[in-house]
């Protein structure tokens, strides 16, 4: 490809650098590694041409280290930088010293990145542009401010702390009698999580979806929307499954928000791949989120609908290139699902579950797609995201999508640290995730773990009841002597059939 | 002939294993399988065949993994299993039936190596299952470790800023 | 699905039985294996819901046994059987055994398998509906009958065994003083090979392409055609590259050659998914050349560019659904390519290399879809065909499917057989094949192995020194003293470039 | 520091390695690399990172599989590679020269086990390289066994229709 970087250094690991280094090949690019102490087997290191050492495994030292990976680049002789999504992928400073450095930063120039990607001046933008935001104070409120607004926004409203996010601080209020105590309480909560209590105030959408907007611009004044993807399945704020297009989305009001969405990115004079986040209300109805001004993890369900490879071509757009394609040119075939495989427990709250895996196998066949950082004897610790890999379905509608992403889940078996593919499992054959009917609150009301199916425990039973004869024994006094156990003919009937009913 | 006690995690089943043939035949509660076994090569894998009858050509097809420390992963579902000769099952149902008594103290370990960010009760205090006992940063992510069952809190052993290891004992209900 | 089989026998093993189990899950449907003794850790066997032991290995005694499937498939309660590729796929035989024991078979009812899978009779098919046939004789010949045949459609001619295939009796003539020592050759020949020396003669059409177009049928009446596979790369009559579309195939070309399809297909009174092969000259006019009455070992290419699954479809098509769609709504969308991974060596004339498969890994990720039978630890034996996996690349154009699956190609490891890996790599970096340039006489033409790089022989020098160095030795004496190599300084700039370069 | 001598299919390098302050110094030819050498658990897979001197972060990162009987598969790419000391190497060549003279008998052996289908030579025939010397059945496929070199057949051991193992040997060239 002409004109495009001979060598791309990838600031990220896991999946993501995976990812980008597929990317980098298919342009023909040679790309280069970097890892942490902890990392030095991980698959990122061994799939790219070169790798370098960043340092010890915490983050700060090692992925998060700017002037370290700066330095790596000059040594490797990359002329670009890709930094995936999460460290320092929205980070203004290391975007300018990479241009300080003569490095190109694969994503948004550093302007952009403070204009669109920091939340504040985001919705200042937004505001500026005529995008709707959800009605609020536009800032830190008193008390009689927040009862003042409140009336005028009408209830359920919701208090968050200003200083912080994450849900802590927050509450939701009904009714105007129920304000003072809430106040008082957020206040306090947000004093003590983030040193600050300031709060701001505003309406609460519930039911409300999450649904966002793929955005591409070149450095030639043309963006363009690649459609929505949907993604209201979330605990705490983390996504974890995520489709294109959305349920209750339809072309007009693909058109709206992708409108919206475009008008924001212009205003912002971003160059590259971002997103626009939007809530939806239950009237359908959309307000304004947030922009991430990076490459975001469910950005496959975009790409099995549109057939545009968003990574390949933020490389390309950060190499100068034009859009090779129009917004008529934008054509969402079939629907595509995400489900993110997270090294934790969804039966004990989600908890982080670090350890080795002992065996794997990653699901495949049509229609599947795996992005996966997994490998046999990995160890899964707890220095970084959780995030092991994510399986990706396309299919003529969403019920065959549903359907593949089933048969890849059943197929996907990842021994050693427990993972959210038993979630999955559950929720994809949830009746009402079927039907499309579900919202941000979807996890938190309706998630209380799946009891393991009777069938199943016995055939990890017999399993290990089997195995435990066969096996050698080092101590022979382990293994008992033949027992009085009183046998039945041939019952075979009942179990049989439950077993075979699977 | 031999006889098991399997614990599957808080369930209990009595298998009876027998050579027969050239195979298995394995009784479980009132039910008969006849077993085809393979151990999978290259990796922990076991692969079974659950036949109605000795002669049957095929079965039910079961593959699983075996971890080390006995977790069984039958359609990609994590179960703690533990084995144990029947006898000896029985001689530790006595030893535990003397020991038993409700209300012994609950040890709330920590599930991962961390670093304490919040302790959520202190000793004394009486809490209600799902209370949240102490949040703890791993994984760039807030774990909050809440209590098993309803209880009074004997026993805080750790405070925010202290990194704590995997299996330590954070706090104890009573 | 209303209406669908509960329990499906899939009369198969290796890749083609785990991609049936696939179709199954979404369609809700349980699998059910069967198996010969070699195969009994199979990953079909694991995969599938019930798995039955057919008898040892030859092929005659398992997967040919038509009684013992049948009699397998009622142990089971399976409502119908899906044959896979191959084996008793085309055997109308099979197909009205299970007629009779009141089992569904996947496929084409008997008559039309008859009528369309037989090589004369599909001919005399064509013919009767007015699809060009290779001119030539219309049957056995006599000496004075080839020459004077020979004479009326024009040299170059080619004489084939009547009897048999395989490139065994075949004699390119191109001229008429050659023809008489072709034929006693080819006589003889096809004598010692299958115990008749009847020959017959035909056009020799080259350069020839092979071009086959996918048609799926209900029992309703309706067919439809999804368009055309390139299957010219092979050797032997093995294909080993496929692709959808062709490149030489122009919407015009593919509306005329599909209609000819269609009309063979309408004529046999053809249900289910079938395949027309063509051959297509220079001039780009094509010619009949046989009818597969099954699914085909590359039909993942036209579900890649179409978005239809073929082999769900096979099974709906037996349950006496209709087709969904018309023709028109058949839009071929990118570009699909597939790689056959076979246990051969294709440095050693493509010797079969049978062997235990020590590590194992394969390509996922953007455009990639693997259909195997692969597993960790797997004996290939001599058994049985020796293709393990296809590695199936879609793109938004065929640059794109090309860079995609050189990228999957190189991330696919199969330590222990060797396999056709490092021919597929090479094909594909060919500008000829980057061009599109190539016929059914590229393999024997061009291919002649590649060299390993410098850099690789350079690179497993380096690896297994420091690993023998650095492994435990048994014998203490087999590890050498110090040494007495003199070390240059730091000489790396010439080598370490071209290790960089890669 | 210890002195290899290393065959990769029919070439063959020197390579000298030194354990040098925690890491490898290997010298091949007269380039010099520092090597990070891992090797991966659960397959038999090393990875090796080449660097160019003795404190560089990183370097060209090496993965590659290596089976029991020392295949190697840089790339993908199977090659057959053997380790000897050095000095164990150098007998080795005395000893081969002192063997050594041209046209020396060539076996060919069956590459796998199969069925012989035809037997395209007989003893005394004068054959070109490539000239097919026995057509084996096996995958299926016909697979025709040729003569590695320009020749004389000495002998053929096998005839149409037996049954052959893997290695054994089907013909004599001189």
């Amino acid at each position: 490809m002409n004109g495009i970087f001979s060598r791309v250094l990838i600031a990220n690991r896991g999946e993501i650098a995976v990812r980008v280094i597929r990317a980098c090949r298919d342009l023909g690019i040679s790309p280069v590694a970097v890892y942490s102490e902890v990392d030095r087997q991980a698959l990122h290191v061994r799939l790219a041409d070169e790798a370098y050492l960043l340092g010890p495994a915490p983050a700060r030292e090692s992925y998060l280290n700017i002037e370290r990976i700066i330095e790596l680049a000059h040594q490797a002789g990359a002329e670009a930088i890709h930094p995936g999504y999460g460290f320092l992928s929205e980070n203004a400073e290391f975007a300018e010293a990479c241009a300080r450095a003569g490095i190109v930063f694969i994503g948004p120039p550093p302007e952009a990145l403070r204009a669109a990607g920091e939340k504040t001046a985001a919705k200042e933008l937004a505001r500026r542009v005529g995008v709707p935001l959800v009605p609020g104070s536009d800032g830190p409120v008193s008390d009689e401010e927040a009862l003042w607004i409140a009336g005028q926004i009408g209830y359920p409203v919701v208090i968050k702390a200003a200083a912080g996010g994450g849900g802590k601080g927050m509450r939701i209020v009904r009714s105007p009698n129920e304000l003072p105590s809430a106040l008082r309480l957020a206040r306090s909560e947000a004093l003590s999580a983030f040193g600050d209590d300031s709060v701001y105030i505003e309406k609460y959408i519930d039911p409300a979806r999450h649904v966002e907007v793929q955005v591409l611009c070149d450095a030639h004044g043309k963006c363009i929307h690649l459609g929505e993807r949907e993604c209201s399945i979330q605990r705490r704020y983390q996504k974890l499954i995520e489709e294109s297009p959305s349920p209750i989305v339809d072309p007009a009001l693909r058109a709206e928000m992708g409108e919206a969405a475009l008008a924001i990115f212009r205003a912002a004079g971003y160059v590259n791949a971002g997103t626009c986040e939007f809530i939806v209300g239950p009237d359908r109805k959309f307000y304004f989120l947030e922009v991430n001004a990076r490459i975001q993890v469910e950005h496959p369900v975009t790409e099995q609908v549109t057939g545009i490879d968003l990574v390949v071509e933020q490389i390309k757009l950060a190499a100068g290139y034009r859009l090779e394609y129009d917004q008529k040119d934008i054509i969402q075939r079939g629907w595509a699902l995400e489900c993110r495989v997270y090294a934790e427990d969804p039966d004990n709250n989600f908890l982080p579950s670090p350890g080795q895996v002992v065996a794997l196998r990653e699901p495949a066949g049509p229609g599947i797609r795996v992005d996966s950082g997994l490998y046999l004897g990995q160890r899964v610790t707890i220095d970084y995201d959780p995030m092991l890999s994510k399986v990706i379905a396309w299919g003529r509608d969403r019920r065959e999508a549903i359907a593949r992403m089933l048969r890849a889940l059943d197929e996907y078996e990842v021994a050693g640290p427990k993972t959210t593919i038993p979630f999955h499992r559950a929720v994809l054959r949830d009746p009402r995730f079927q039907a499309g009917e579900f919202d941000t609150g979807y996890v938190a009301r309706h998630w209380q773990g799946v009891p393991v199916p009777e069938d199943l425990l016995v055939k990890a039973a017999v399993a290990a009841a089997v195995d435990f004869h066969r096996r050698p024994k080092v101590v022979t006094g382990e293994r008992p002597a033949a027992g009085q156990v009183q046998e039945s003919p041939w019952k075979v009937a009942g179990r049989w059939a439950a077993l075979r009913s699977r | 002939m031999a006889d098991y006690v399997v614990r599957v995690g808080d369930r209990e089943f009595r298998v009876a294993v027998a050579e027969e043939s050239g195979g298995l035949k394995v009784t479980v509660r009132d039910e008969v399988f006849f077993i085809d076994f393979a151990r999978l090569e290259a990796e922990p894998r076991l692969s079974l065949i659950l036949k109605a009858g000795p002669g049957a050509a095929g079965g039910v097809s079961v593959e699983v993994v075996r971890d080390e420390r006995g977790r069984l992963y039958p359609g990609g579902i994590p179960l703690d299993t533990e084995v144990l000769a029947a006898r000896l099952a029985a001689l530790e149902q006595v030893r535990r039936g003397a020991e038993a008594g409700s209300g012994r103290p609950v040890e709330v370990k920590a599930p991962m190596p961390g670093l304490v960010v919040r302790v959520g009760a202190e000793p004394g205090q009486a809490v209600r299952r799902g209370h949240v006992l102490v949040v703890l940063q791993a994984m760039k992510m807030e774990n909050e470790l809440s209590a098993p069952r309803d209880g009074t809190v004997r026993d805080v052993r750790v405070r925010p800023g202290q990194a704590v290891d995997h299996g330590e004992v954070l706090a104890v209900l009573e």
